[in-house]
């Protein structure tokens, strides 16, 4: 397996299952807004998923389609972060999330645009504005929150904590990140920019940054929360169940 | 009295009336009525496609579908804005849905059983509100005229795209065949029933036509309907299941079964597959958020202040 | 299709289907005993569904294994009764589920014992003394939560007026099983038994019984709600993700 | 204190120990300890397995494994019982559980990521679990020992299911056997260090050898566990994920490399894949639960008050 391809795969599903999770709230957001708001982020999401699988399909050269990609690997073969699999909770652990990766993924993106490879840099390009959109509406709503109500402040704060474990996965260095130096982006080299947006946000929508504490990892590997797994079989179902057909 | 004058000179001359002119009691009830009853039906509408969303079976469709719930959002926002102009909020008209004091379109009661239930929905469902709704872009009442143009823009959008699904399903596997076949059969009854009760039986009906709200009877834009349709399914290579179709060569018209209409009355009373659970979503949503409405009203409140504090 | 394959998957369908919801009480029941009981329940409802399934799969004599008919058909196919899908809520929801279908499924075995079918006049044999122990179970428990505390009183009630309008399906007599007197029973024939018995337990329980109400209807014909192509998807995932595996 | 000198006898004639006969207050204590441990153990342990019942590939499978999942949860019931007759109760040994005051096996803290996990589980876990269990067949004390042997009858049944469970992988589709060498990998040295730390680093050891509650040494359980596994691996042409191993022929015994027992001793601490989750989710059906026991207790206090008014 080529290591432009794996790394392809790790931003592609990434973006894939986060779209996945964010949809779950269209018909179900607090507000019409919200609903307009949480649709136009998923399809960003699920636009840049489609990008990177279609090209991981091509880096890879078996004939593989962005379908082919989503909808038949298995579980163990997703290389996205545990944290974008993590079940959505309230909004406020929604948004929380959002926060976190959003502001990750805008500093990748635009880290991203200046890479050797073409096609990536061409996604990062239209991604980063995508994302920077996200990461305003992720902090309106932090600061709405943090600083609304005292129940709206309690789940806030829950929501910030309960994802905080899941972060850390995200600035991960490897070698298959510094072997493709001038392509890829060692997310390691942003971890403390992120940390410091991270902080200005919570900071001034009166939580409280969560204190380090055990931190999860292993989606880059395959090794996933079991949350994945039930996502997957909703996510795969139809498609699996008429194997070769066109839709 | 000026006020009314002018007003039905308006209605007369095929004019517009705008929020701030006068207008009858009754036109402005009327209207509220029909307006929310229309957004309600955007909204719970969405709950039968997002059914679809995790599970569509390309991403692809699945972007199209996101995309096309998020419209539906949408015109129920201009929608809702719409109503507002006639003096009413949309809290309190979400807070009639809520309770069942106003209704949304009946169609929404049916399940989503299988993926081609959502080509159909597209195919017939906006279809029919199409139909239903080409008519109101010239509406006597500015503001809803103007929301409904654009809302058939998408909607006639999605009509093809859920053509689009049916087409490649019948194009497909013989499975994927029988799934388009299975979700008409399902889906054609119930779509011929969203133009209303049959005209002998429809109320509120007169009024609305002379004061230029609506303009053309249910039966009539049940048989456009039927004329639009029918060549589309034999394009799909699909059998409309009505025994009764029958084309006639001189007119260009299909003459049809008359649709179950106690089935309509069922579902209108409550008594549809889908109408408790689509209503209790609702509310729950809505119940699951009022914690995230009330922070973000307390903290525009907070913003103010500051800002008030600062100015002084 | 057969009559007799038709008939036998609606049974079969049924006991699959209640199995699938009941297991998703074990490690969740509200204590150890339950789990144990549940797990029992569960248990015999998986056993009746393989017998039933395995036999179906015989007489439609295309070679269909009980696998085959229970992962590898698509949602439509199901013949179960709405009420056995629908989610299971909470713990007196699920209990009033168990009454409504265990006392249906008492009578309906109690019955086909005398089959002139040996296949299915030996299945329900056995699993008459099992239905017998889940109408037990539950009736004991619509004692203990309609007459024990305030909030077991209401949350009673509302399982059983919840469930309510799921179980006149259970009682439809159609041409199908018509065709095959002697051998299917036509649920239509003990509808007032199963009245009957239920109200005895319901009002034992200081319950009311639910007032007659809109009846749902269509399992029998393929027709679901929307919960049952979660329900499969979850079911069938691992199996369809491995097609031509053997387990 | 003839009562100490008694149970002294008792023990020194690897006699067994009853609820009535009187013990040191430490005997009491670590036996409390282990045995609550072991029952938190069997019903946090149902919750990796119960995670595949709905997803079980066959329906044969699915029944082997509800009955498995079951019988841990009846495993739970004897050992809290077997506690009981210590003079604690169920539900105080369940509060200290979900307040984090005992623990449970930490193996159950990793996650089950496919169906091989559950043969993996059964294979590995139970194995373990079995040549942890199967002296204490013999401990000193009666209600425990004889929890025990119903125990470990039963594992012995669910290694043998998981082993079978990996074989058919084993056999099967390419996709199959590397989803089992995968759990394997996977589970390998989380299962090594079930039999606790080295035996330099581990506490307690000695008095619970003395008082006839431990009868073998971690190292050597786990040497036992070594022995007995890798040929089972070859079996099913598996490659253990060791590098150092090595068979000696003339001993019959494997070496092994050293388990990276700082993870053991994370995962203790409650750093691992799954401990909030599996603590959550057990919380959660005991909160959930609360108000059914409240009910039956309410019941059965008004049952009782019946049978005495008719009494009186």
């Amino acid at each position: 397996m080529s290591d432009l391809f794996e790394y392809t795969l790790r931003l592609g599903d990434d973006a894939l299952i986060a779209a996945q999770r964010t949809a779950e709230w269209i018909a179900a957001a607090p507000q019409l807004e919200e609903d307009v708001a949480l649709g136009n982020i998923g399809l960003d999401q699920l636009g840049q998923a489609r990008s990177l699988l279609q090209y991981a399909g091509q880096v890879e050269g078996v004939g593989r389609s962005e379908d082919d990609l989503a909808y038949f690997r298995n579980e163990r073969d997703f290389r996205n972060l545990q944290l974008c699999e993590l079940p959505s909770g309230d909004f406020a652990h929604t948004i929380a999330r959002l926060l976190y990766f959003a502001t990750y993924q805008h500093l990748l993106y635009e880290e991203l645009r200046m890479s050797s490879d073409e096609t990536l840099a061409g996604v990062a390009g239209k991604a980063v504005k995508e994302v920077a959109y996200h990461v305003d509406h992720a902090t309106q709503w932090v600061l709405r929150l943090g600083d609304g109500t005292e129940e709206s402040h309690r789940r806030m704060q829950s929501g910030l904590d309960a994802m905080w474990p899941y972060t850390a996965e995200m600035f991960a260095s490897d070698d298959l990140v510094r072997r493709l130096a001038g392509i890829a982006v060692d997310p390691s080299t942003f971890a403390d920019e992120w940390s410091r947006r991270i902080t200005q946000v919570i900071d001034e929508s009166t939580c409280s940054r969560p204190e380090s504490s055990y931190q999860h990892d292993g989606g880059r590997d395959g090794r996933h929360t079991e949350h994945l797994g039930y996502l997957l079989a909703e996510l795969q179902h139809v498609a699996r169940s008429h194997p070769g057909a066109t839709w | 009295l000026a006020g009314m004058d002018s007003f039905q000179a308006t209605i007369d001359a095929d004019g517009r009336i705008e929020p701030r002119d006068a207008m009858p009691e009754g036109y402005r009830k009327t209207l509220i009525r029909q307006i929310a009853q229309h957004a309600h039906s955007e909204i719970i509408g969405m709950q039968p496609e997002a059914n679809w969303i995790s599970r569509a079976p390309s991403l692809r469709r699945k972007a199209i579908l996101m995309a096309k719930v998020q419209d539906e959002a949408g015109h129920g926002l201009y929608l809702y804005a719409a109503a507002e102009t006639l003096g009413v909020d949309r809290a309190d008209l979400l807070d009639r849905l809520h309770s069942g004091k106003q209704k949304y379109s009946s169609i929404f009661n049916y399940p989503t059983l299988t993926w081609a239930d959502i080509g159909a929905i597209g195919w017939l469902v906006d279809g029919a509100a199409i139909v239903n709704q080409v008519p109101l872009c010239r509406c006597s009442y500015g503001p809803y005229a103007r929301a409904m143009v654009r809302v058939c823009k998408e909607e006639s959008f999605h009509q093809r795209q859920g053509f689009e699904i049916l087409y490649t399903l019948c194009n497909g596997t013989p499975g994927q065949k029988a799934m388009a076949q299975d979700a008409l059969d399902r889906w054609w009854w119930p779509s011929l029933m969203m133009f209303g009760p049959p005209d002998a039986a429809s109320t509120h009906s007169e009024q609305s036509m002379a004061w230029g709200i609506k303009r053309h009877s249910n039966d009539e834009l049940r048989q456009r309907f039927v004329d639009m349709t029918v060549p589309q399914a034999d394009v799909l290579g699909l059998r409309v299941p009505d025994d009764g179709l029958l084309y006639d060569e001189e007119t260009g018209r299909y003459s049809f079964s008359e649709p179950d209409y106690e089935e309509l009355y069922q579902v209108v009373k409550g008594n549809g597959p889908c109408n408790q659970q689509r209503l209790a979503n609702r509310v729950k949503a809505h119940e699951d958020g009022a914690w995230v409405r009330e922070a973000a009203a307390a903290y525009a409140e907070k913003q103010e202040l500051k800002k008030e504090e600062s100015a002084a």
